[in-house]
């Protein structure tokens, strides 16, 4: 009995402590006018715990939970880790945004974690129901948080939205996986997999199933046609919470299509790379041209967010190479959202500075942030010597070795047309003067890890060895 | 005899008209929450169904775990709902436009 | 051995930093200092450098990201050395150029110029084709920002078309590149000369290397980025752009497109002569009509760089008639020579132009005249660079063009005359410019109360015309630093790869 | 003999002009006149020496290299000096011209603002034109030929504050870049098919160049000499200002007329003469080629020495005659009578130079007037310049015993002989060109120094003759002019002189032949009195005297009785309206309709801009797709099901 709790922990470590984190920083809530900074603590130390016991695990070790529907293996301890580290950063901008605003509340903690503790049962799931109970963990936080401001109308419609589309890709998904249960007669990874092969590759069933599940992981990427929601999420809710949204979701979306895709329908490979193509070459074009014309830049960053996810999905498409390029792109892109965001706050202060003319004279008013902000911009686009490069270089290197060397020329196209509207806001920036505006002010602890943020985008782009190898190792 | 594919396409018909009825309403939030609510339902059916088939129980522990995962779900839905006419004082679908572009 | 653009690198960094905290003087002092030790530590390239071989020298080779074979691995040959000391040689003269001339962010404006040198001597000296992409794409950044920032009233939309063209370009050589690499097995540039390739492969490649390169060249109908970036440029910008940027366009076709391709450049290589005639011919015309001085130097550029590839490309065409090489290094020789001497002479004018807007604040020739009356140092320099423009002999401007006419003939009759009515063109716009702008009388108020060249143009300007006549007269050194290099090129590129 | 001295003969003006030029106020205005005489000087004198040991018995060419430009290709280009009777005669030449306008314009500029600037530029202008004869290998001769052009841009557009001036300048150059566009691609025509650009490798294959063909238009196989001989010799036409290139050189007369005796009338201009008989090996290879010289410059030869008639300006009307006779040399080279072309171009380089510089005299005395027909009876108060004009006037007609008779007759006589096509109209041309010449030179002399005294009211009493340092260069010259032609007619013309450097097929020896009949300058010119030339000449000046002395309201007569060739004339023929509202302005607008219509409209405008245009037409389509309607997006993720469901469906039915 002894040994089955010490593998049930072996396996699930992480995310217990996580879970208690969240009770904690309940309590901690309840508190009184300490509560938002003890809050803000204890999830800062919910996060360090977590990262200590996933760091103390052995690195290749593949520990599995009994029945096999939990593990942790080196792409969940790596995704974990990252997301950790990322997840403490949102929190410092995060907080900065709230208590400018005077909204600090314990619960954006708590829905934080709940999230958080969402993406780790999904970064370690190896069966649907798992997997669906993580996804399901981290949609609820995300709905709730983006409503977090209760007197705001663009907040309400906005969660709104969300709800309503996540409840359709939920079903969808649902729908998908009972049918591939009805195939398969499982709802492990493996079992579906080894089900499916070779006897039912050509199964009709098999392919709807494919198909339904497929819609749940696009919602999830935010890929055209089924990224309606993104821009009007970004938009309408809390800086802080667009900033949440666009990052670590995307990481727990590329566990999701790597699990259920590799793992589960690897059998099928052929089928869903097709379908892949197309939704990425339709989000290139969307996301790029859309983006062209927006005002806005939470609903800009929106946009770019469609684009990047393009180049995500053609990692994916590209066969076994393109895993880890899929893997490498999301976790720059992770980075490069969260600086980008994390400068809209910073120059927003206690105001708002979404629209993109806010940044007018940037380099005037902050030379430094500006300086972080062309080094986000820069590594969106795509040129080196910034990880923005690295992660799209190494996408179309799996691209062209798969021999889809037209995509790797179609991709790139639209990377020249997005490469438009991150300009603006450089020059917008540097070239325009501006209105006199004060100096941007900010806390301590958002300007130095806005800045290693930031800064990171550049390390990584100079010595870009070691993430690439890493990335190349968490999937084996 | 009711075989399996009866139960499926009931529940396929199911589906389709939640997700038919999310699109075509456009006054009340309300019936949105209720398609949504609906869909998990058709999904619930089909696992019942082929779990009973194959004989096989996995199926039904889903079932569970979903109808778990619906009434947070709703109770979430209903909460957003509230925040929305807090603010608005209506809970109009057609009057869901103020992002976009 | 030591490679000394890293050690230039590292100096403009330090100089960045520096320049960075310290104030007003200190900033340009250090900037200066930075960019004058670069150019002194690029001299041994010079004198070093052994011209019997065509090996790769100064070569520094370490591991970068192992995983995919990419090295930093940096050498140069006698087509890259050249250009670097020709970077590093007008990089401290456009610094001490814009000494007042910038008021705005001057610590900026050193830092980003020194970063700008770093990398055109990394593009320069890289033979890692990885590395070579990340400092030709990395350039863009400081390029667009000068332009930007320091630039005349529309730089939003010449900056943005010049990013945009560019870059445009340059993604293609990305695929291409990964493409080589997926073929090769390694990025290092040397790996990918050696590489066999179909003829269908060869095409594509050679498409995609075009783009970029032609772009930067610029080529005609590629090159409408450059007048706009030129006339909204600051005179230090301009400067760079002409006399440095656009050789990496020529040097990309010398480094990749003729060895990587070979029977791709010959089948498409009339294609690509036209394309030079016309720039030669077409643009010649179109320059003489404009009346923005930036804008006419800018398509004297586009002509003059026409040369350079029409010499790079009638290789084939005189292996076609007459199934011997004679020739063939002649034009090479001369497409590069030409791009030396283009740096020269198109920098001093810029330079000039930069003279005359700092004290006049308008480029239109209109709003000139007489300028000799009141800067008689002034007007020499402008004549002798304007002579040189027109490919007089005894001044750079010549040899390359003396050259490339001379091989093309070998090539086709026609191709010669039709180079050759660059004579006529180019003495046309620029000395047609010349005459309204410096000689005359006094025209206006403006003119009358233009002071002469001070110490620092002077200066700078005696640099660079020292630099246009020994040249000029004397270009047999850097034919002789040219020449293994080329004559390998040549035999490299007559080796079919299918 | 090493090449020291050669260099010295080169380096000698370049370094007095760098001081001149660079030294400013530390050498000054004495010291920059001194400094860049005794440069010329000592080029002088060092080029008489030169000129000594080349006739020295049993003496070779000289031929060596300086220093190497540049080796690629296997072909080496070097600097060097190749130094014959040819070159040696033109060496003595240009520098004696050369010292005697440098002190001429001790004089004559004497007030000017740029004295320095200007004798700068003429000892600059010297080396050029050195380095131009004493070349040996087309790319120092193309160094030499364009140095001299750019020293004559800038000294025609000297006083650079006039329109007129810098006009002139501009349009010199731009003749003379035509020119050389077309001596450039015969370079290039020499090097591709004998794979050098030495001359002596050269000449050395020039027969081999006849026998080769290119086809230059699909299906007409050319001599390959021929071509290579037209492209330079347009480059000559250019230099030498022969038809329909030719109308730079009056314009030029906007410069200092010290320059105009130097640069156009006795040095530069004849450098495309020069070229053609130093070109004589590969001329010879071609039958077309010296056919259109000759054409070209008897055409010239005439047309031009019509206009002279109606000029009015004194130095124009030199400056025609210049032409003119530029035309006779190169009718005599395309005779292949080359060594009666450079006779005469060494005797006009004298005559010639003298002529302009005593209309430079007349200016100066008359303070910068130039319309004679505000001069006349002149010679009371400048007798030096009334003589030595007269002198050169006679020399240039062609009276006898004077230098420009017998190179001139030696010309026509040769051109009579020729059998090639076109002789007998070039004949023809050259013949009346004797009795024009004689007409305008003589109606500038009766003008200008006979008659009754038209000069404007504030001169009247004050012309005075010019001092010693403009005086002393007229007499030398009028020295010269008189007694160069005697003396050297046999050895030059038909004696061998040039021996190798110029090379003649037996086939056009013209020269050979007429020297057979040649029995010493005495009887050349006892033939002479009998001969067509002189009789012509005769009536020319006679008709000048009866229209302008005796007679003066006749030209205005004549003038209303053929006003159309008047107005011809008078509009040099619309050339420079051909020129200029043609061909300038025919250039400017194809150049103003490719910037706007292909750069502006076309790549800019329609590809570049109207991608950027349709990017955001298209962005802006899409952007309204996201309509903020919540079963909007509900549809568009059925409707992607769809697609999915539909996809699969389809592949596999």
């Amino acid at each position: 009995m002894n040994a089955e709790i010490a593998a049930f922990l072996g396996a699930c470590l992480p995310e217990v402590v996580v879970g208690a984190g969240i009770c904690v920083v309940l309590l901690a809530g309840l508190s009184g006018r300490h509560g938002r900074g003890l809050a803000y603590l204890l999830t800062l130390a919910t996060l360090a715990a977590s990262a200590w016991v996933v760091g103390a695990s052995q690195p290749e070790a593949v520990v599995s939970m009994p029945g096999g529907s939990f593990v942790q293996d080196p792409l969940s301890r790596f995704l974990k880790l990252f997301v950790l580290a990322l997840m403490a950063a949102i929190f410092v901008y995060a907080r900065a945004y709230l208590r400018e605003r005077r909204l600090e509340t314990p619960e954006f903690y708590v829905l934080g974690l709940f999230a958080l503790l969402g993406i780790f049962v999904m970064v370690s799931s190896m069966s649907f129901l798992t997997m669906y109970l993580g996804l399901e963990i981290l949609a609820l936080a995300l709905y709730a948080m983006v409503a977090l401001e209760r007197g705001s109308a663009p907040g309400a419609e906005a969660a709104m939205k969300y709800f309503v589309l996540g409840a359709i890709s939920s079903g969808c998904i649902l729908y998908g996986i009972s049918i591939l249960y009805g195939v398969t007669g499982s709802v492990l990874f493996s079992g579906v997999a080894a089900a499916i092969e070779p006897a039912a590759v050509g199964q009709v069933a098999v392919l709807v199933g494919l198909a339904f599940v497929l819609v749940g992981i696009a919602f999830e990427f935010g890929a055209v046609p089924f990224h309606m929601w993104l821009p009007d999420v970004y938009h309408g809710a809390p800086t802080c919470v667009s900033l949440l949204v666009s990052t670590v979701p995307k990481v727990a979306a590329f566990a999701l299509a790597f699990r259920i895709l590799v793992d589960a329908l690897g059998p099928v490979q052929a089928d869903w790379q097709l379908l892949l193509t197309v939704f990425a070459v339709l989000s290139l074009v969307v996301g790029n041209l859309v983006a062209i014309v927006q005002t806005n830049i939470k609903r800009m960053l929106a946009y770019s967010t469609i684009a990047h996810v393009a180049f995500i999905l053609l990692g994916f498409l590209a066969g076994e190479g393109g895993l880890p390029s899929a893997l490498y792109y999301t976790v720059i892109y992770a980075l490069m959202a969260a600086a980008a965001f994390g400068i809209v706050i910073l120059v927003g202060g206690s105001g708002e500075a979404d629209q993109i003319a806010d940044f007018r004279g940037l380099n005037r008013r902050a030379p430094w942030f500006a300086l972080m902000m062309l080094i986000v911009m820069i590594s969106m686009v795509g040129v080196p010597p910034f990880a923005g490069f690295y992660a799209k270089w190494w996408v179309l290197w799996a691209l062209v070795d798969a021999g889809q060397t037209w995509l790797a020329v179609v991709a790139v196209i639209f990377s020249v047309i997005g490469a438009f509207y991150y300009l603006r806001i450089v020059w917008l920036m540097y070239f325009d003067e501006g209105l006199n505006l004060p100096p941007v002010s900010a806390a301590l602890d958002l300007r130095v890890v806005l800045s290693a943020n930031s800064l990171l985008l550049l390390g990584l782009g100079l010595f870009p060895a070691g993430l690439l190898e890493l990335c190349a190792r968490a999937l084996g | 005899m009711i075989t399996l594919t009866h139960y499926m396409a009931l529940s396929a018909l199911l589906f389709s008209i939640s997700v038919a009825g999310i699109f075509i309403n456009r006054k009340n939030v309300i019936l949105l929450l209720m398609c949504v609510e609906l869909l998990l339902l058709a999904v619930n059916f089909n696992f019942i169904a082929l779990s009973r088939f194959m004989g096989d129980a996995t199926g039904q522990v889903f079932v569970f775990f979903i109808l778990t995962v619906a009434a947070a779900e709703a109770a979430i839905g209903l909460a957003i709902m509230v925040v929305l006419f807090r603010t608005r004082r209506s809970i109009n679908v057609q009057e869901l436009d103020v992002l976009k572009g | 051995m030591i490679a000394l653009p890293i050690l230039g690198g590292i100096l403009v960094l330090l100089g960045d930093r520096a320049s960075g905290k310290g104030g007003g003087s200190l900033q340009r002092w250090v900037g200066l200092l930075a960019s004058v030790a670069t150019f002194v530590a690029s001299i041994p390239l010079w004198t070093r450098f052994d011209r019997t071989t065509a090996a790769m020298q100064f070569v520094e080779r370490h591991a970068w990201i192992p995983m995919f074979k990419v090295e930093y691995f940096l050498g140069v040959d006698g087509f890259s050395m050249p250009l670097i000391l020709l970077t590093t040689f007008l990089t401290p003269l456009v610094l001490i150029a814009s000494w007042d001339s910038i008021k705005l962010r001057q610590g900026q404006y050193f830092a980003t110029f020194l970063f700008l040198e770093g990398l055109m001597i990394g593009v320069f000296a890289a033979l890692d084709a990885l590395l070579f992409y990340v400092f030709w794409e990395a350039m863009l950044i400081p390029m667009f920002v000068i332009i930007g920032v320091w630039g005349g009233a529309r730089r939003v939309y010449a900056t943005v078309k010049f990013f945009l063209y560019t870059f445009l370009g340059s993604v293609l050589m990305l695929v291409a590149v990964i493409y080589l690499y997926s073929r090769a097995g390694s990025y290092s540039i040397l790996d990918f000369h050696a590489l066999p390739l179909s003829i269908t492969e060869q095409v594509w490649i050679f498409l995609a290397f075009l783009v970029a390169f032609a772009v930067k060249v610029p080529m005609w109908p590629v090159h409408t980025w450059l007048p706009d970036a030129h006339v909204e440029a600051p005179a230090g910008g301009s400067v760079i752009l002409a006399a440095i940027l656009l050789k990496m366009g020529g040097y990309g076709l010398l480094r990749f497109s003729l060895p990587v391709v070979p029977d791709a450049s010959a089948l498409l290589a009339p294609m690509v002569i036209a394309l030079s005639l016309i720039a030669i011919v077409y643009i010649g015309l179109v320059a003489m009509v404009q009346k923005d001085m930036k804008k006419l130097i800018a398509y004297s550029s586009v002509a003059h760089m026409g040369f350079v590839t029409l010499g790079i490309f009638i290789a084939w065409t005189i292996f076609g008639r007459t199934g011997d090489t004679p020739g063939i290094a002649m034009g090479i020789t001369g497409g590069m020579v030409q791009m030396i001497s283009h740096g020269f002479v198109s920098g001093a004018l810029f330079f000039c132009m930069g003279v005359l807007y700092d004290r006049l604040h308008t480029r239109e020739i209109a709003a000139y005249g007489g300028v000799v009356n009141t800067m008689p140092h002034f007007a020499a320099f402008m004549v002798l660079f304007a002579m040189a423009n027109v490919g007089l002999p005894g001044t750079s401007g010549f040899v390359g063009e003396f050259l490339v006419i001379l091989a093309s003939l070998q090539a086709n009759f026609w191709y010669s005359v039709l180079a050759a009515t660059a004579l006529i063109t180019s003495a046309g716009y620029t000395l047609w410019m010349i005459k309204r702008v410096i000689f005359g009388a006094v025209a206006n108020e403006g003119v009358a109360g233009m002071p002469d060249l001070n110490g620092r143009e002077f200066l700078v300007l005696g640099a660079i015309a020292a630099g246009v006549l020994l040249l000029g007269l004397w270009p047999a050194p850097l034919v002789e630093v040219l020449s293994a290099s080329v004559d390998n090129l040549t035999t490299q590129i007559m080796q079919s790869k299918l | 003999m090493g090449s020291n001295i050669y260099i010295a003969i080169v380096l000698c003006p370049l370094l007095a002009s760098l001081v001149a030029g660079l030294g400013g106020r530390l050498v000054g205005r004495s010291g920059a006149h001194a400094v860049t005489i005794a440069g010329v000087g000592v080029s002088f004198l060092l080029s008489l020496l030169v000129l000594r040991d080349q006739l020295a018995p049993g003496s070779e060419p000289f031929n060596e290299s300086v220093y190497t430009w540049l080796v690629t290709d296997g072909v080496r280009i070097q600097v060097g000096f190749l130094v014959d009777t040819l070159t040696a005669l033109m060496m003595v030449v240009v520098t004696f011209v050369s010292l005697m306008v440098h002190i001429y314009t001790i004089g004559y500029m004497h007030d000017d603002p740029g004295y320095q600037r200007f004798f700068s530029y003429i000892s600059l202008f010297t080396f050029a034109m050195l380095m131009l004869v004493m070349a040996n290998n087309f790319m120092q001769l193309f160094f030499g030929w364009e140095g001299v052009g750019l020293v004559s841009y800038l000294l025609i557009g000297f006083w650079y504050t006039r329109p007129t001036a810098i006009f002139a300048s501009l349009k010199a150059f731009m003749i003379n870049r035509i020119g050389d566009f077309g001596f450039i691609v015969g370079i290039a025509m020499v090097l591709a098919h004998t794979g050098s650009l030495d001359y002596q490798q050269v000449f050395a294959q020039s027969a081999a160049l006849g026998g080769m063909q290119i086809e230059v238009f699909a299906g007409m196989p050319w001599s390959v000499a021929t071509v290579t001989c037209l492209a330079l010799f347009v480059g000559a036409m250019a230099k030498s200002a022969q038809m329909p290139l030719h109308a730079w050189l009056p314009d030029s007369m906007e410069g200092p007329t010290p320059i105009s005796a130097l640069i156009h009338a006795a040095t530069m201009v004849t450098a495309g003469v020069f070229m053609v008989a130093r070109m004589s090996p590969l001329f010879e290879q071609s039958e077309t080629a010296p056919a259109v010289v000759m054409a070209i410059g008897a055409t010239t030869a005439l047309l031009t020495g019509f206009i002279g008639i109606v000029q009015n300006d004194i130095k124009r009307v030199v400056a025609y005659s210049t032409l003119s006779q530029l035309g006779y040399m190169t009718a005599a080279l395309g005779a292949s009578a080359y060594a009666a072309g450079i006779f005469h171009l060494m005797t006009h380089a004298f005559f010639k130079a003298l002529l302009f510089l005593a209309a430079g005299s007349v200016i100066v005395a008359l303070h910068h007037e130039q319309d004679m027909r505000k001069m006349g009876g002149l010679r009371h108060h400048m007798p030096i310049t009334y003589w030595t004009t007269l002198l050169g006037s006679l020399a240039l007609i062609g009276f006898p015993g004077f230098s420009g008779f017998f190179s001139k007759d030696a010309i026509i006589e040769a051109v009579g002989l020729s059998s090639i096509p076109g002789a007998g109209y070039a004949y023809l041309c050259l013949l009346i060109g004797v009795f024009v010449t004689a007409l305008y030179s003589f109606r500038m002399f009766f003008l200008v120094f006979h008659g009754e005294e038209r000069l404007d009211a504030e001169l009247r009493g004050h012309v005075r003759e010019s001092p010693l340092v403009i005086t002393l260069p007229l007499v030398l010259l009028a020295v010269a002019s008189v007694a160069s032609g005697w003396p050297f007619i046999e050895s030059v013309v038909f004696g061998g002189y040039f021996g190798g450097s110029i090379v003649v097929d037996p086939a056009h020896a013209v020269l050979d032949e007429l020297g057979r009949e040649f029995h010493g300058p005495g009887a050349f010119v006892l033939h002479g009195l009998l001969g067509m030339p002189l009789l012509l000449a005769a009536a020319g000046v006679a008709v000048a005297w009866y229209a302008y002395m005796k007679e003066p309201s006749l030209p205005g007569r004549v003038r209303r009785k053929a006003s159309v060739l008047y107005t011809l004339l008078v509009n040099k023929y619309y050339l420079d309206d051909l020129n200029e509202k043609v061909i300038v302005r025919g250039t400017r607008g194809v150049g103003t309709l490719l910037w706007r219509v292909g750069d502006m409209f076309l790549i800019d405008g329609a590809v570049v801009n109207g991608s950027a245009r349709v990017v955001d037409w298209v962005a802006g389509r899409m952007r309204r797709g996201q309509t903020g309607y919540l079963y909007h997006y509900a549809f568009a993720m059925v409707i992607g099901l769809s697609i999915l469901l539909g996809w699969i469906l389809f592949k596999r039915a």
